[in-house]
């Protein structure tokens, strides 16, 4: 069994990446699906704004490589056996999947510890690049800095 | 931006916010040989001045640095500011 | 958005579920894909059996009601906009979902807290019966008591 | 089990391993009216020995109920060891 990280402009499938990491001894995946929300609330103004689409773009292979980074540090600390981790690039219309975060282990509670640590640290780490575009204008989504 | 006598060429990418405020996605320069990251930092912030108010990242081949990292002929710079993928 | 229970003794497609519970304010949700297990080791013993197949029963209509009062209780209690929750009675052979537990979230934090205490109190009240069958036998497998 | 002059008949179902010791999935009780829920479980024990060994649940009318309710003319009652879902 092994790991799988990717990134792709096709759309996601969810259900392949969770079963794509199903190892024989494992009884339990958990996935994260994160997916382009319509309405996003602006954290100083408190404004909601209505998405019209996304657009994510990639530094692809340091990408990759910080990918297979936080898989590996998971798989050290956690007691999980299996990570599978996908993510689009391109144009992304509302309620499409951005990102897939699959972790298979033995038992269910290193797999929500896992798959939790590894989004935060996706989206600290992994150089990948969000912008929202507005009816009335686009804006680069503000990350959070390494 | 000073040319010493030994430079070397570097190419560097910028990425998201910070390629809107360059106002290019991909750059050659010529920097004095021993330049660091962060002296290769605040002389783009100089060339395009939408980098100023930015915090910027930067990654050598593919890795981040510091900005105390020295950066070597041929390498490959990244320039972006925090990411937000997910 | 409805949340969504049930129990089927069809083969369950995880994405379904996951993606019949996605509110528009949404972001994240968060997906507990339980499946048969190959291998299990006896907690007593530390023997490890091979499964060859399992068989899942339940309490039809009382099962129903728990997963709709734990359904209600999580969103009560978490700050989650929509649950799914779909559990496969009957024969199942290894590799096959028993359980998918999806909730959708603004925040992805209270999905993950949310989804892994409805599967905890799934385990513990719904009226489910799990027998593992294996080359030489057949046991009910013992739960949790509520 | 004692008859008393005014009895109520029950339907009681078994599930899982409790199915497997009593050797019947669904049973019909006549039982003296006011018995609480804890004395028909006592008296389901001595009809099937198999399930004296077991922790039970019992459940009334799809419920979880303590050992003390007292039990209704016409409840559905639903016997079974640990449930053992996901």
């Amino acid at each position: 069994m092994s790991d799988l990280y990717e990134l792709t402009t096709d759309v996601i499938d969810i259900a392949s990446v969770a079963r794509r990491v199903v190892p024989p001894e494992c009884g339990a995946t958990v996935t994260l699906d994160g997916y382009a929300r319509r309405f996003t609330k602006d954290k100083a103004t408190g404004e909601v704004r209505e998405t019209e689409y996304l657009v994510y773009e990639a530094y692809e292979p340091m990408a990759l490589k910080e990918m297979a980074k936080i898989i590996e540090r998971a798989k050290a600390e956690f007691e999980v056996s299996a990570i599978g981790i996908a993510h689009r690039l391109g144009r992304l219309e509302i309620g499409e999947t951005s990102v897939v975060i699959s972790v298979a282990a033995p038992h269910r509670k290193a797999a929500f510890t896992a798959c939790e640590w590894l989004i935060r640290e996706l989206k600290r780490t992994v150089p990948i690049f969000k912008k929202e575009v507005y009816a009335d204008g686009e804006a680069w989504s503000e990350g959070e800095m390494p | 931006m000073v040319f010493a006598d030994f430079a070397m060429i570097l190419r560097v990418l910028f990425f998201g916010a910070a390629a809107d405020s360059a106002g290019t996605r991909e750059a050659q320069v010529e920097v004095a040989e021993g330049l660091t990251a962060g002296e290769l930092v605040e002389s783009l912030k100089a060339k395009h001045p939408g980098l100023a108010g930015q915090k910027l990242l930067i990654a050598v081949d593919q890795e981040y640095v510091a900005a105390s990292t020295p950066l070597e002929p041929g390498c490959e710079i990244a320039i972006f500011t925090a990411v937000s993928g997910g």
